[in-house]
């Protein structure tokens, strides 16, 4: 048996339907955890005060909005490959939570720039590609929506998020070229020797986890969502036929 | 020259056609006769290549085919003989003269495709097919707008290429007078298709647990 | 490959969406900004660089529905995917038309805005350059946004909304050259990356506009 | 009348061309002027107010040609022509539509989009203003050159150049009504001037684009 | 209730009929026909009043003509039902219901027009006559891609409609089994029209010096 009966319609109803309530609880629990501690138990950062605990949102909605267009990408080519229908829908699924989290990190980056910087908003290198991620999603959600046939979307929608992933990394580095930043560099790196002091980085870690376990719960719970719409939709195109 | 066996195709992600079966060899024009909505566009264009399959085996020998629909493919901006240049160019076919001439386009030579009358532009639109100099033309509802000499001309000119050793599947309503086997596509109507009367299983209690109809 | 290459140019030109219009859109453009940022010359020449190479890639953009559209609505599209040609050769054919009815006289009529919008002295053979090198470009991205949204009823603004950000690199390295060209800096690097961009897409992208179509067709 | 209206309002958010799309060009204008420009936000907030009416009048436009173009290929227009409704109406109505889909989007987003390009504090509600009053004019002129073009074959770029010089005033009296909303100085003339044009505009315009209409159908 | 007298049309700027009148009384039928490009769907746009004559007259009574052409003027991502509300509402004609299901489009109603086969959009085009309360109908090539059994819906219809008093203009190639006058447009060709063998006098040698007929 391999894994790939996993990506068998009634199968993944099947096992994600027994998995969801543990991931549910497992997912509040790790984010209540993380959050409580980061915001009460956590003090302030000499420089920065009490802004500092935006970090405990900004930075796992900053990480998870990349990543949730790395799990579509991976999504989409394996249905370009072995034509899966689940992973199309996980893709399809993945999009608006990708684009929330998007949202999530550059409303918190706004609202935390505005005492750091001075400004909102700034032409900074990483602002602008997660700008331009932004749209990325806008673009992709908007094929999806503007295709009827389901089959014939999905298989749009793979190109777009392939070619489009290419395109994505050449601006990152191409916004690089154009401006120096404000933004801090990545300071979660292990080896690296100005880490974010142990205070503030163990409830990081804890919400990271949390943002990551929020954003596979979702997933399962939209890709079902789809799956059911899916049915409903051969339902009624039928029942009308009939 | 062109085998088709149990094929079924969907439109719009549904099944239309269940089961279809036939064979053309060459000389021979099969005509496609059904109600309105019953599939013949969607299971032309499935033998055509322009779209796949659901199930069943389409052979057909590798660019061999010509392909005419309901829309035309002229270019408004053109003229009549420019139009045809350019697809006799792009299907390396015949030259355009003998074409012109079997529908009675000599005198509309050199008017702009978009000054056409409705009949008019289907001829040019059926000429394409000589000059793609291919042996199986597959044809959806080629006489609309045609009046009775024009249809006659079609007439003949699929008889010429028949006997040329070409062949013909042709979906109409009309009779072209034509000599052809006559394909009915009523008895291949999929189940639970548009206008069935028996619904198909309903599908949250498919018979196969690992098979979803929603995806089909 | 030629002759479908051909046909497209003499459409261009011929249906009223030709050489001259591509033209006239970025020259409106250009003319209209001033009034909206206001006169100053110092200020203009500022922003010079940057509008010429925005206003070529909306002048690029507004033409990209027809280069599958029409074709789509008449059939064309149907029979050229059964012809003897293959399709990745069919996108090419046409991106390269559309670039030469729209990037090309966009090349050639740049130095002249540049007049009207101060650009300084410096900065004409780089902003040529530039153009030369990155137009063609927005013209195989514009194919493949152009091959993804054939099948819907005038997707007008889906097809800007999914093309825009594909022209973010180039319009970076576009608009980054001339600015460097003007304040007399190397341009050796950003010039470099807008001709790997180029080559990289004219190379690559008939392949996947080639894969959207057929799956669009079907 | 009202039902050609509710009509067009359906199609426009259902024909995938609806209200997100003409405020995601219109954003992604607003992102590639800084990519073209340069990052600096002193000098972005001076160019801010007339990008963002450049940018909605460019937004305006994209959509322009589906206002007639579609009712013409389906023969609609044809049968609304000789329907039991004064064609000055359908045009009216075509136009309204059009601006509920397109103008007043953009009158909601643009105070975003300000932030994104330092837009002055004072600027806001003056942009606000203006675009609410100006946007009206663009999509009534706009309805006009639709309608002198809409029997030729993907007139889009025509229908660009014969539509922008037409909104060159609208386009000075906004502009500058934002500029010296920002300076803190009186605006009453330009704002009394865009109210004037649009009042005329939705006035009288409507009667020229159904002679048109009329011309063109025949 | 319709009368159509001497009249000339032209096309792109050239004569196309010339002399050609017509009455058409209620509960009457005319049905034109001749030879594609003979000038057909111009006499139906001109009497229809979407283009003006080049001479002759045209009496139709105010807001009395429902038009149907080539194209059918239906909005493909609205549904069936959407798109007959529509027209009803503008034209302030009854209610959709009997129209739906005198072209058995009962089964279809809520499919959006764009996922219709081609003859069944041609069905809700022609339902659309239906809702316009017109009483002068005037239909060109009207059973284009439709099967047999939708023709005699058609047929019914058009019956229905000219018991009920009102009148039908149908340009057609085909038989349509109704009863019905015919008129052969094949003697108004214009002179020098499309087609025309032998060619009028030269236009350098008008015969009334002030009448150029450069400038018809
Ligand atoms: C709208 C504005 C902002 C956006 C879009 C944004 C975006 C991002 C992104 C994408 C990351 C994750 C990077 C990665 O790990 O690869 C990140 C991390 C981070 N951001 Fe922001 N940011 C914004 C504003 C700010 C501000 C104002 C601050 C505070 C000065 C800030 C501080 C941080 C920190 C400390 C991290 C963690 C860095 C790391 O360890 O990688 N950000 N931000
Ligand atoms: N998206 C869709 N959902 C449901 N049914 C659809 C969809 N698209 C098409 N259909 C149906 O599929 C059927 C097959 O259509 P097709 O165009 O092949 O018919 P056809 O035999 O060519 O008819 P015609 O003679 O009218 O041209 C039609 O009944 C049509 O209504
Ligand atoms: N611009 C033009 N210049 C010259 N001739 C034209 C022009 N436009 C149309 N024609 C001709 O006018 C004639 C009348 O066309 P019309 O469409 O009325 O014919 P029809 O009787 O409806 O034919 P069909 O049965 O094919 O629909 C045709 O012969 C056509 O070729
Ligand atoms: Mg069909
Ligand atoms: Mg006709």
């Amino acid at each position: 048996m391999s894994i790939w009966e996993y990506a068998n319609p009634k199968r993944f109803m099947q096992v994600s339907g027994a998995l969801l309530p543990w991931l549910v609880g497992l997912t509040l629990l790790t984010l209540i955890v993380g959050l409580v501690w980061g915001f009460f138990f956590t003090g302030d950062d000499y420089r920065q005060g009490s802004t500092v605990k935006i970090i405990y949102l900004h930075v796992p909605a900053a990480l998870m909005a990349i990543n949730a267009w790395m799990m579509m990408l991976a999504a989409s080519l394996i249905w370009l490959v072995r034509r899966h229908h689940v992973s199309a829908l996980a893709a399809r699924a993945a999009a608006p939570i990708g684009l929330t989290m998007t949202l999530i990190a550059l409303a918190t980056g706004a609202i935390w720039g505005q005492p750091m910087w001075g400004t909102w908003w700034a032409w900074d290198p990483r602002l602008t590609s997660f700008l331009i991620l932004f749209l990325f999603y806008l673009g992709y959600i908007a094929l999806w929506e503007a295709i009827e046939t389901p089959d014939t979307a999905a298989d749009l929608t793979s190109v777009l998020c392939i070619v489009g992933s290419v395109f994505a990394v050449l601006s990152r580095y191409a916004v690089n070229f154009w401006n120096q930043g404000l933004h801090q560099g990545a300071s979660l790196s292990l080896d690296k020797e100005e880490n974010v002091s142990d205070v503030f980085f163990f409830p990081l870690l804890v919400c990271i986890a949390g943002f990551v376990l929020l954003f596979v719960t979702l997933v399962f719970l939209r890709t079902r969502t789809e799956i059911r719409q899916r049915r409903l939709d051969a339902l009624e195109a039928r029942e009308r036929l009939a | 020259m062109l085998t088709v066996d149990a094929l079924s195709c969907a439109r719009g992600g549904l099944a239309v056609l269940h089961g279809v079966g036939f064979v053309l060899n060459p000389g021979e024009v099969l005509i496609l006769r059904g109600p309105n909505g019953i599939g013949k566009t969607t299971l032309l264009r499935t033998v055509a290549g322009l779209q796949p399959p659901v199930a069943g085996r389409i052979d057909a020998p590798a660019e061999g085919l010509a392909y005419a629909a309901h829309a035309d493919g002229l270019k408004a901006q053109m003229t009549v003989v420019e139009n045809l240049e350019f697809w006799s160019a792009i299907f390396g076919g015949p030259p355009i003269d003998e074409a012109l001439r079997a529908f009675d386009l000599v005198g509309l030579r050199s008017r702009l495709a978009q000054n056409l009358s409705a009949g008019q532009k289907r001829r040019l639109g059926l000429a394409r097919l000589l000059v793609t100099g291919r042996p199986v033309w597959i044809l959806d509802e080629p006489t609309v707008s045609l009046d009775r000499a024009s249809v006659a001309l079609f007439a003949d000119a699929v008889r010429a290429h028949c006997a040329a050793g070409g062949s013909a599947l042709i979906a109409t309503h009309i009779d072209l007078g034509l000599q052809a086997e006559v394909l009915d596509l009523t008895p291949f109507r999929a189940e639970g298709a548009p206008g069935e009367a028996s619904p198909r299983p309903r599908a949250d209690a498919p018979t196969d647990p690992f098979d979803d109809e929603a995806f089909l | 490959m030629i002759r479908l290459f051909l046909r497209d140019l003499a459409l261009g030109v011929r249906a009223g969406g030709g050489f001259g219009l591509g033209l006239a859109f970025f020259l409106i453009l250009v003319v209209l900004v001033p009034f909206g940022v206001g006169p100053e010359p110092q200020f203009l020449s500022r922003i010079a660089p940057g509008i010429l190479w925005v206003g070529a890639l909306l002048a690029c953009l507004l033409s990209l529905d027809r280069i599958f559209q029409l074709d789509f609505e008449d059939g064309s599209l149907d029979l050229l995917a059964v012809a003897p040609v293959p399709l990745e050769g069919v996108t090419a054919a046409k991106a390269l038309a559309h670039w030469v009815t729209t990037g090309l006289p966009l090349v050639l009529i740049a130095p002249l805005l540049g007049v009207l919008l101060n650009l300084p002295g410096p900065a004409y053979s780089y902003m040529i350059l530039s153009l030369a090198i990155g137009t063609p470009a927005l013209s195989f991205i514009g194919a493949f946004g152009a091959a993804l949204t054939v099948g819907l009823k005038r997707g007008g603004l889906l097809l800007s909304l999914l093309v825009l950000p594909l022209y973010v690199p180039t319009l970076i390295f576009g608009a980054e050259t001339v600015r460097r060209g003007a304040e007399g800096l190397p341009v050796g690097t950003p010039l470099a990356m807008l001709a790997g961009i180029s080559l990289a897409v004219v190379a690559l992208l008939p392949f996947a506009a080639a894969a959207a179509l057929r799956i669009n067709l079907r």
